[in-house]
């Protein structure tokens, strides 16, 4: 097993293609997307099946690559976190086929 | 006065109402958004068609050119109106003030169908070129909110992560206007003939399907209006309400000008109050992500809405009778 | 006989038991949740426009108002019989005996519909206010089991997070509450002449939909059955087919002293003899969290629902005739 | 001619061109998953019906299992020419090949519907049993695939985690399969009679949901075409247009043979013709995981289908015109 | 970059909103609720789209904060999975703007 | 609080049930799935909904076991990555009932 960084993006729907937009151009291998159903932040409570304007939608954003690759999208993404809604958390990960990422 | 009732208590209002009333008592219950996003496809596509089949029968004049003309100018100028109220009654900041007054620039599709309704109910008659008005109308007013947003902002960076084109792809090739515009095109093409085949499913379960969607939307408004409705001062609450008011009588005005017929104006005039909830919050999503979504979709759907589908309608087709000399 | 043969071989039950052996041979189909759920919300609306339509036709009758409150009477009564059932003949301890007997007590949409269908085929009537009586039936039962799975139990502490009120909320306006009591004052409200425009979908589609939801619930059903069976004892499956029956007789000796034609009393029996398995279910997850779903699951969709709606039905309308002496 | 341009002209044909014609100006619109999966399963349940009922009108002939057992023999063989054809003309490796080949050996059953509106339109008949074909088709050429692409690859272990059964469970009970022919079962067993209150669900709305559908495959298609073209040769994009019309050959000359009217013959050539894009990618998934997806769905969803609905049908139907004598 | 913890709570759906009351009273900024399709667990396995009664349901709470309040919530957190359905784990992970938790 | 691991395996939908078996046969006592709703890879960005065949379709499955077990389990998934389209990474987490893992 080899030491890679897993970053976390929870963010607004609309922004996604945003964040994916600047994780490939960090060089990043890939980023998977998961939709979130609910939520809370800012004393407000969300959810996907009552908000017809989609507008509160949150998503998360996995991503899995080597440190500098990561830390180079972290500057970008705190700048899109600077307009957007969201959530960025890094933590080290053991990965399998490290030539991958 | 009777049609104000009749349309009041029609299956639509009232589902509307129970769903309001159920999430404003705290039910948990809702329609999966996956359905209601489908739902909301078909009544566009509904909507198209039926239009789009109407202005088949009648040939495009310099008439109906102006009209579509005078739908777009109000939807470029009514932000500027909404914004000058917001600016200078709340303490919203100029942000918030212009995508604010985006969603009443634009429109909501459900209040134009609701009031077509009605205005058949009253034994008016109108034309299917108020589709494409209203098609028209949906864009318009997010370019003049964002140019108040930007003016005096200095000029803002990009945002990380954006790409040149995806606002206006957004903005112009969002799934309402998509489908709207398409339908209205394939039911211009292919004519009452053409989409004789589809008419049980675009026609018969129309009103049934708003039904269904109308529930949903009622609980969107509910829950929408219990949690957001201290985020809002008085003075904004206000705004929601008299804002269509202004802006249908605006549209009155442009009707006499026009010399439109009594149907045609009320539906314009509905346009005009109307406020949108789908397509300009996702705009507003990407266009200005700092302006807060619970105050413009509360107030667009929690106060607006409710006030047009109930009370704003019928005002409408009054003033409307009026204003046409068919009272 | 032969009606039981033509509703057994009806489009409806045919598409159930495809979706069964589809399931119970391992097939891996299925149908999205998102579109069931709206298809479920869909059918309560329809159940509940047409009971209202009907329920408008004639005034309220003392008689009418004796039928409800036995219909609640049965509803809080029957899950002590099948608590006393579950624990004389099981192994299953209280809660669970008591989430089971919940499930019993209230009722499954979803057979009641069929069961209107079988009437209509027999050549019997029957009247709106049954639909009145399967929304009331819904709750009471899980008051019952609650009571019953407490008894003696001593007091047990407050679930960590959960806030007061929210069961009552997820008791008295769950989807099926809220949207079959609704749509049921809608359709009284706005009557034949008012929904009119809505009853191309609400009435015309309602055969098909519920195709198509059966074809989802025999899924369900067979994989639920083909993963739990193993759970269950053969004392606890019995239960899934007698019970039923029991609480079928119990209804039909409530019909006989109400003196209720055939076509009413058939459907209070099949009220009676059909388990819930969505409403209580969800309920039973917030009120008895320790109670095990699978077992509840499996029996009353598994088995107590397949039961019905082929051999339980036909019983049901037969006895019913005997008992209003319309044989 | 006429007839070409009308079916062109339909609304079925033109919501495609709309939901292509939007994806590929990169508008970000979409359809939810859940919910087309919904129509998609309401779309075979109808076709199954309907080619059930058809077929309980008349007894089953030899002639009919004659035609059933060519189209089997259709589905295997296919293959067999799409592989060879794709080995000498393109760069493809022989697994890629074969899971390619696959597809054009089974069918799309959106196509088959487009080609049984435009044979009506044309004034030609056709029978129920081409929608057993249809189901029959389905399955036979994963087989063929599965065969060549193993064939000389050495014996493969086993995926790690796949159980024994599982393909055959995926090809013989996948949702196409389970559905059209329970439907068509069921619709046989019913008849016209007994179907009837399921008719206006299944009947009356199925242009119009088709249209829904169809807006749908246009995004799809359009996206998968602007973004996996640029991975497919030249050659391989000439095999997505030239494929079809060699398998309608084949068919065509199947048909003379068996001496089938115009109509069956133009359904059976616009079978053979069509490409899967539902069912034999995922079994391509579990059979042949290395086989690139992005590679035979643009072939068979981004190039074939449009040719098909567009092109390919109007020239089956004038050459099954000519092969039946009915010119 | 600063240290916080990451909760991560898999729990049955009916049972989602009590654990985020649980979650907002330790005083915790936020938490995204994203939905699972299926599982396994107890020898049994489940699907979202065969579960008619959504009964063997479950989400995935996510939540991110600062070690005490975590540790707070997970006081609770343990009572009600007494009661309910679930699994929590806790990990670390760097963030950007630690002042949001 | 104790130690577990916490595999999490990003792989493609038709997939997810082998994954699922191997953990099952490594005696994982649990896992969960959850469903993508985007991503990227390979130069490619796919998007559920508009892909109708589900042929690029990923979900997540996550899964907390003890080191040993998930060890077990990555010789096989390992294996299953060759065939099928999937990263898998793993990492140290913290439980609170570790009997159930
Ligand atoms: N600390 C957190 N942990 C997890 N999710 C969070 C957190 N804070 C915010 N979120 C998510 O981000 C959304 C917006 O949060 P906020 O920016 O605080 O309004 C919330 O509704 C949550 O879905
Ligand atoms: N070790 C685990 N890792 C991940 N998810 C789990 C684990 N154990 C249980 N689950 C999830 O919790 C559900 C209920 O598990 P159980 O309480 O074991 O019946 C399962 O169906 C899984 O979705
Ligand atoms: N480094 C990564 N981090 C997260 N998800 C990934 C990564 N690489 C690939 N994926 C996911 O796996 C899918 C297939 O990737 P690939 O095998 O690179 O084509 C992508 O579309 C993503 O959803
Ligand atoms: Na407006
Ligand atoms: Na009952
Ligand atoms: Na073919």
């Amino acid at each position: 097993m080899h030491e890679r960084l897993r970053i976390e993006l929870i963010i607004e729907r609309m922004a996604y293609k945003r964040a994916g937009r600047i994780l490939e151009e960090a060089g990043m291998t890939g980023y998977t997307v998961i939709p979130a159903l609910a939520g809370f932040g800012n004393g407000n409570r969300w959810s996907r099946d009552t908000d017809i304007s989609s507008s509160s939608d949150m998503v998360i954003i996995i991503s899995i690559g080597s440190e500098d690759r990561v830390h180079e999208a972290l500057d970008e993404i705190r700048r899109l976190l600077g307009a957007h809604i969201g959530v960025v958390t890094t933590s080290p990960v053991s990965v399998l086929r490290p030539d991958r990422f | 006065m009777d049609v104000a009732i009749s349309t009041l208590l029609s299956p639509i209002i009232l589902f509307f109402v129970l769903g309001m009333g159920a999430a404003l008592m705290r039910s948990q219950m809702s329609v999966p958004e996956a359905f209601s996003k489908g739902l909301a496809i078909y009544l566009m596509m509904a909507i198209g068609l039926k239009g789009g089949i109407e202005m088949s029968k009648n040939p495009l004049t310099g008439e109906v050119a102006l009209v579509l003309l005078g739908a777009v100018v109000l939807s470029f100028s009514i932000p500027l109106i909404a914004f000058t109220f917001l600016s200078l009654t709340t303490k919203l900041d100029r942000t918030n003030a212009a995508a604010t007054a985006a969603h009443y620039g634009s429109i909501s599709i459900v209040t134009f169908v609701a009031a077509s309704e009605a205005v058949q109910l009253s034994g008016l008659v109108s034309s299917g070129h108020l589709v494409a008005a209203a098609a028209l109308m949906e864009t318009p007013a997010i370019i003049t909110a964002l140019f108040l947003a930007h003016k005096g902002a200095g000029s803002d960076a990009q945002v990380a992560g954006s790409e040149s084109g995806e606002l206006i792809r957004e903005v112009l090739l969002n799934a309402s206007v998509v489908v709207l515009v398409g339908a209205l095109a394939i039911g211009w093409i292919a004519g009452d003939e053409g989409t004789q085949k589809v008419q049980p499913f675009f026609t018969d379960m129309f009103q049934g399907v708003l039904c269904l969607f109308l529930l949903d939307m009622g609980l969107n408004a509910g829950r929408g209006l219990r949690q957001g409705w201290r985020q809002l001062e008085p003075a904004t609450i206000g705004f929601g309400i008299y804002m269509p008011l202004v802006s249908a009588m605006i549209a009155a005005a442009l009707c006499l000008v026009l010399g439109m017929n009594a149907g045609d104006t009320a539906l314009l005039m509905t346009l005009a109050a109307s406020a949108s909830y789908i397509a300009v919050p996702a705009a507003m999503r990407l266009a200005l992500p700092k302006a807060t979504p619970s105050i413009y979709l509360t107030l667009s759907l929690g106060v607006t809405f409710p006030f047009n589908v109930t009370l704003g309608i019928p005002i409408y087709i009054a003033i409307a009778k009026l204003v046409a000399g068919e009272g």
